[in-house]
């Protein structure tokens, strides 16, 4: 099981559920499982299948520079979070 | 009046030189422009951060508020002349060991005028070093280990 | 404190830097010293208002006089004569407002958005005949309502790009307005946790743009020839994303461009984006010549990414004990004329150094006619951290319980989960306030009157990404390092250090080389305190290569099993034969197939190692009657993972501490009505002299990181982000008035003190 | 309209060797000409297009301007190309008005003071100028010269506005005289500035002071303020209040409270007018006790 946190601005699609479990071994397959049970998922993630300008996905700590070749493991948490603008770095 | 260049004959790091410019060039302008003496750096060009500063006879000045015509007869020193053949100057050699520079870029106006305070009085005070040093600004450092540098080089200088 | 028990021979020493005699003898060739044949030099007209339509820009006047070459305007962008260019048209609609607003902000095509916004650019034989060129050219506009902070940002009917939408997490939120971007950190229940709090302290804060301040200008010089090939010898922080960035403004693709970094006069986030490269090119090829630009000081200041004015209301909630229950921030920042303030960056910080149940941070990016915003050290970390530290030190007098105790008693640590969802792997928070509470500065006794210390915490989460890194062996045992990280402040040492200790080298016998876009692997920019981080990692995967292929090498000498060599100390053996040694220069030496190492990595975006805490502890005085603040002590306390070259780690923390001090006192942008800046000199823009400043005490805390060879953490960061708020501790405790705006000059401090001494005396009254 | 730039619009240059030669090209090109000693000032408001002279005319070459004289009356006359550093490094100078290093180590940081000159300060006529105040209180007065002949002008009589002078186009400041000194009497010059030394004054404050014998009451105290109006203000009628008055905090507070309602500040990026009122009162308070100090030492 994956643990994946959804963001306080996606939490009207999940009725206010901060932290939903998934079996998933890639964010694709993840992200198509969110939107089965809870439809509207997919649309707010991505953009043509790639994961939306303005959001990075964060595996346990780190930012992920490729999610979708990420392999995921049981235990694993999965963050949405708003990507860093302002040429930061 | 026609405009036409000036010629100006000067003494730079102890070679007698002798360039053409417009009498509106800068001073600095001329030993980056027209010498290729790159060595002096231009920050802000109006006199502020002292990364421009040369000896001007006995004394340092900011170069970009010098014209170049008014070098005519004088003698300058500037970063290139400060390392002798048989190796660096203390001053120099204090700023590499105390790690005194990160980017480089307001490196030689501090060296400049560093030596130049070490010159008539090799033994300053920390408060002696920061007012001399005031005219020239350093963004990487917060200052602490030119201070240092100038320190260590007054030492090497003092026991010759 | 935990520190890095393995002893080294090089990491941890002092050695003079690869670069140094260079730039002590004015040998280094930095952007403006840069020369080439046939040059031209240019010079650009800039918007002389913050917000107005463009009707005409006549160069008529301007194309006649003798010695101009070329001039262009944002028209040059469209309609280039290269087949293969892939132009805004072939890109979906997001990308197409990215490319407008990358081009708009190098040479304007509609809109005037912020005074100093480039609009043409002239090549002549001079830059005195480009400059006269520029003030023949005739701009004619119609000027529109400025919005010029953050309050007029939200509330102006005026709005500065008509398309904009707000995104939420990427999704648009439909209807006109200046909010670009509006980010929310939700952890646990706030609402109901403050309701439980035996004290909340809850302040409002403003800060004033600042500059990064770097002394070089930016200068950039393009070449681009009659094959298509783009050359741009520029300085800046990432020759990849600048030539990435080039290429996209100029509808080329990437492999057209090539960008040679010369040596860099400071950056400090300042350098990422570019402004003249593109310029420099459309007028190499209008030209047929070389171009070089190079910006005047005042340039710098009105016309590049200074780091933003912010409004920003802090709420912190704690119980009896001074355990935090709950907190809350609301933090608006000024993105400039275009999205893409660091207020993301600043809310992932603004409460990173506590553990915290329950908090709700809610950010707001904000278009102004402002000079677009730009990387700051830390950026954003140091305005939230002002509102945070200054709050905490407010919670820990009601509660009166020592200011680093209370930080003690609610310091993140491993596990701790953040604002943002994702938990701390091994920091060293912990570390950093244990050290402040137990240093001989917190603990001298203040005896002057009108003197008071303050501290504060400050957090920047570094980066990973992407670093290449190759070593060749010479035949004479030594190795040449070649990298793409621009070495602002001596990295191309701590790199080659990493690469030194894996084949038993002395730093000296290291050479390392900063080359171009061609000659070495996509590397990242020199930023989010990941060079030494990432590039060191390269170049040590690239030094475990060598070594590898020396060990393969030497076996098939020997004719025996790779997996029987040992290297240590310099020397390679077999572990069954004591007879077969050979040293590592021995082995260099033989001759067979040129020994070459890679190393290329890609790491975490952000949160890389899990970022660096540091501290800040500070003695002020004032005078009471001019409000003069005098920065009597000042140490500096940063977790640094393993310092691989201390005096430039000592370097980082003294320069970030200042900068962090100027920002405090008499930094700021004082612009008038309608949007323009009257201080853009260096004297009048007051960045600290040395005659300002004390020595800058550094105590290094060494917790190493996850993951690293070494336990790395980056550390050009961290340490600016708590100054201001330590000053401003201080100034009260040396004062007894709060203060609650950046910077905290003389005349505010003396306006506190006369306010509170009133306040006092009518309170006595009644 | 004016890019951004810092370049420097075509000039002319001669640098004359004698007085006669630079007051008559002076005469030659009366506002075009661009008076250089150390260029400090002019050059920097050369490139920010706020005057553009095209004839600039260098009179460092000219004795007359380069000369210190102490006269048999101790009357010190300084010349007006003369840079800062060669003013507090002259012993002659320094042993009869010590109080000028004050104001001479202080325009500008160590690069500046090896060019800029107490003439050029004075004739840039900017209202923050350090060295004027102290001179005013000095009771200095201006040497002017032009082919038409010379003037005397009380330091405080030349200014007209910021920037602006009562010399005519063909008038040259050859020299400051500073009357001589009593044995009772001492001077000081402070300045408010935020950062230190490289910064502009908010306030600047020059005061000097003359004892009665027995070195416990005023004689006289004249007061001279800077950066708070539109040219350096002498502070007039304190002598009125204070003379004969016994020193004392009263004796002082009216002073400094003459001078704070003396000054006509404004509100810029420096300080606000309330603010640099504040200043005066304070500044003119620390300098005037500094002075008597200095004074009872003399």
């Amino acid at each position: 099981m994956l643990q994946v946190f959804i963001p306080s601005l996606m939490r009207k699609l999940t009725n206010d559920k901060h932290v939903v479990e998934i079996n998933a071994t890639s964010i694709t397959e993840l992200i198509n499982k969110l939107d089965i049970e809870y439809p509207g998922m997919k649309e707010q993630l991505t953009e043509g299948n790639l994961i939306k300008d303005g959001l990075s996905v964060v595996i346990n700590d780190e930012i992920s520079n490729n999610p979708l070749l990420e392999q995921l493991k049981d235990g694993f948490e999965i963050h949405f979070v708003p990507t860093i603008g302002g040429g930061n770095y | 009046m026609t405009q036409s260049k000036t010629y100006v004959r000067c003494v730079i790091n102890g070679e007698d030189t002798e360039f053409l410019c417009e009498p509106r060039q800068s001073l600095l302008e001329c030993l980056r422009d027209v010498l290729r003496l790159t060595g002096t750096k231009e920050g802000c060009n109006d006199g502020n951060c002292g990364a421009c500063t040369i000896m001007l006879d006995d004394r340092i000045v900011t170069s970009c508020l010098v014209l170049g015509v008014e070098a005519n007869g004088k003698t300058i020193t500037t970063i290139e002349g400060m390392a002798s053949p048989d190796g660096l100057h203390p001053v120099q050699q204090a700023f590499l060991e105390e790690a005194a520079l990160q980017c480089g870029i307001c490196t030689p106006g501090f060296l400049i005028a560093s030596k130049a305070l070490l010159d008539t009085n090799p033994n300053p005070t920390e408060e002696e070093i920061r007012f001399w040093l005031a005219n020239n600004l350093c963004r990487c450092t917060g200052y602490d280990k030119i201070v240092r540098a100038v320190v260590k080089a007054g030492e090497k200088i003092r026991e010759g | 404190m935990a520190t890095v028990k393995k002893d080294y021979k090089v990491i941890g020493s002092r050695p003079v830097r690869h670069d140094g005699v260079d730039k002590v003898t004015g040998k280094a060739i930095y952007s403006a010293d840069f020369s080439i044949s046939d040059l031209l030099h240019g010079k650009v007209l800039r918007s002389p208002v913050a917000h107005a339509v463009i009707k005409k820009i006549d160069t008529s006047k301007a194309e006649k006089l003798a010695g101009v070459r070329a001039i262009v305007t944002a028209k040059d962008f469209i309609g280039s004569s290269d087949k293969n260019i892939e132009t805004a048209e072939d890109r979906n609609e997001g990308e197409t407002t990215r490319l407008k607003y990358l081009r708009d902000n190098v040479l304007a095509s509609d809109k005037l958005l912020y005074i100093g916004q480039p609009v043409a650019a002239v090549a002549a034989t001079s830059s005195h005949i480009a400059e006269e060129a520029v003030s023949l050219i005739e701009l004619e506009f119609e000027t529109l309502e400025p919005v010029l902070n953050t309050t007029q940002g939200l509330n102006s009917k005026s709005i500065i790009h008509q398309e904009l939408e707000t995104k939420e997490l990427g999704t648009k939120v439909p209807g006109k307005t200046n909010l670009a971007e509006h980010i929310q950190h939700k952890l646990g229940d706030p609402e109901e946790a403050f309701k439980h709090a035996e004290i909340i302290v809850e302040r409002e804060l403003t800060t004033e743009t600042v500059h990064q301040g770097y002394i070089e200008p930016h200068a950039a010089t393009a070449s681009w020839s009659n094959d298509g090939r783009i050359t741009v010898w520029c300085s800046t922080q990432g020759a990849f994303p600048a030539r990435d960035t080039t290429a996209d403004i100029l509808g080329v693709p990437i492999s057209q461009v090539k960008v040679v970094p010369l040596e860099i006069g400071g950056g400090f986030g300042g350098k990422i984006p570019v402004y003249l490269e593109p310029v420099a090119a459309l007028l190499s090829r209008a030209s047929g010549h070389p171009v070089k630009l190079v910006m005047s000081r005042k340039e710098v200041f009105e016309c590049t990414g200074p780091t933003p004015g912010t409004l920003m209301r802090v709420k912190i909630g704690a119980d009896k004990s001074g355990k935090f229950l709950a907190a809350q921030a609301h933090l608006e920042f000024e993105a400039g004329a275009f999205p893409g303030s660091p207020v993301a960056a600043g809310s992932y910080c603004v409460f990173a150094p506590y553990e915290i149940p329950n908090i709700l941070i809610d950010g707001y990016d904000v278009i102004v006619n402002k000079a677009k915003t730009a990387a700051y050290r830390a950026p954003g970390a140091t305005m939230a951290a002002f509102a945070t530290e200054t709050v905490i030190d407010e919670v820990a007098e009601k509660l009166q319980i020592d200011p680093a105790e209370l930080r003690l008693i609610n310091t993140a640590k491993k596990g701790t989960r953040r604002a943002d969802g994702p938990v701390y792997p091994t920091i060293g928070c912990e570390e950093v306030i244990k050290t402040i509470k137990d240093s001989e500065h917190y603990n001298s006794p203040i005896t002057e009157p009108h003197v008071g210390r303050g501290i504060a915490i400050g957090y920047w989460f570094n980066v990973g990404l992407e670093s290449a890194c190759t070593i060749s062996l010479s035949k004479n045992g030594t190795i040449n390092l070649i990298e793409g990280s621009t070495d602002i402040g001596g990295t191309r040492t701590s790199i080659a250090m990493q690469a030194a200790e894996v084949l038993g080298l002395l730093p000296e016998e290291v050479i390392p080389s900063v080359v171009d876009t061609d000659s070495i692997g996509f590397t990242s920019v020199t930023g989010g305190s990941r060079t030494t981080y990432a590039t060191g990692w390269a170049a040590y995967e690239a030094a475990i290569d060598v070594k590898n292929q020396m060990i393969t090498k030497v076996a098939g000498i020997w004719s025996i099993d790779a997996d029987n060599v040992e290297f240590e100390d310099g020397v390679f053996f077999s572990k069954q034969d004591t007879e077969l040694k050979m040293s590592f220069k021995e082995l260099a030496s033989k001759s067979g197939a040129p020994i070459v190492g890679r190393g290329s990595v890609s790491k975490g975006g952000m949160g890389a190692g899990g970022g660096s805490f540091a501290g800040a502890i500070v003695d002020v005085k004032i005078d009471p009657e001019t409000g003069k603040t005098t920065v009597l002590r000042f140490t500096c306390v940063q977790d640094a993972g393993k310092a691989i070259y201390p005096s430039f780690v000592e370097g980082q923390m003294q320069g970030g501490s200042v900068q962090g001090i100027g920002w405090a006192l008499n930094e700021e942008y004082f612009m008038t009505d309608d949007g323009r800046m009257t201080n853009s000199s260096l004297l009048d823009y007051r960045m600290p002299t040395s005659l300002d400043l004390p020595m800058i005490e550094t105590i290094i805390v060494e917790v190493p990181s996850d993951g690293h060879p070494y336990g790395v953490r980056g550390v050009g960061e961290a340490n600016i982000v708590s100054p201001p708020a330590a000053v401003a501790n201080a100034i009260y405790h040396a004062t007894g008035v709060r203060q609650s705006r950046l910077p905290m000059n003389p005349a505010s401090i003396t306006k506190g003190i006369q306010d509170h001494r009133s306040d006092i005396l009518n309170s006595m009254n009644c | 309209m004016k890019p951004e730039g810092a370049e420097l619009k075509w000039i002319d240059y001669s640098s004359p060797e004698t007085l006669a030669e630079a007051l008559t090209l002076l005469n030659e090109y009366q506002k075009d000409a661009g008076i250089l000693a150390g260029g400090t000032d002019l050059i920097v408001k050369m490139r920010a297009d706020r005057i553009n002279p095209g004839q600039i005319i260098d009179i460092k070459s000219i004795p007359e301007l380069n000369q210190v004289n102490i006269n048999s009356n101790n009357d010190l006359t300084i010349g007006s190309a003369i840079p800062c550093y060669k003013i507090y490094n002259n012993s002659d100078i320094m042993d009869l008005r010590p109080e000028l290093k004050d104001s001479a180590s202080i325009i500008g940081g160590t690069q500046i003071q090896g060019r800029a000159s107490f003439g050029g300060n004075i004739c840039n006529a900017a209202p923050s100028a350090d060295s004027v105040p102290l001179l005013i209180s000095l009771g200095a007065t201006c040497n002017v010269q032009s082919i038409n002949g010379e003037r005397t002008i009380a330091l405080e009589d030349l200014f007209s506005g910021p920037g602006q002078t009562i010399l005519e186009p063909n008038e040259l400041l050859i020299s400051i005289t500073i009357p001589k000194k009593s044995d009772l009497s001492g001077a000081n010059y402070i300045r408010f500035i935020p950062r230190n030394e490289m910064d502009i004054a908010v306030v600047g404050t020059g005061v000097s002071v003359t004892l009665s014998s027995n070195k416990k009451n005023f004689e006289s105290v004249r007061v001279s303020l800077a950066s708070v109006g539109p040219t350096p203000i002498f502070v007039e009628g304190i002598d009125k209040e204070v003379s004969g008055q016994e020193i004392n905090d009263e004796s002082i507070r009216v002073v400094s409270n003459m001078s704070k309602n003396a000054s006509k500040p404004i509100s810029d990026m420096r300080g606000t007018a309330e603010f640099r009122q504040h200043l005066c009162e304070v500044l003119t308070r620390r300098a005037l006790i500094t002075a008597i100090e200095r004074a009872k030492e003399a």
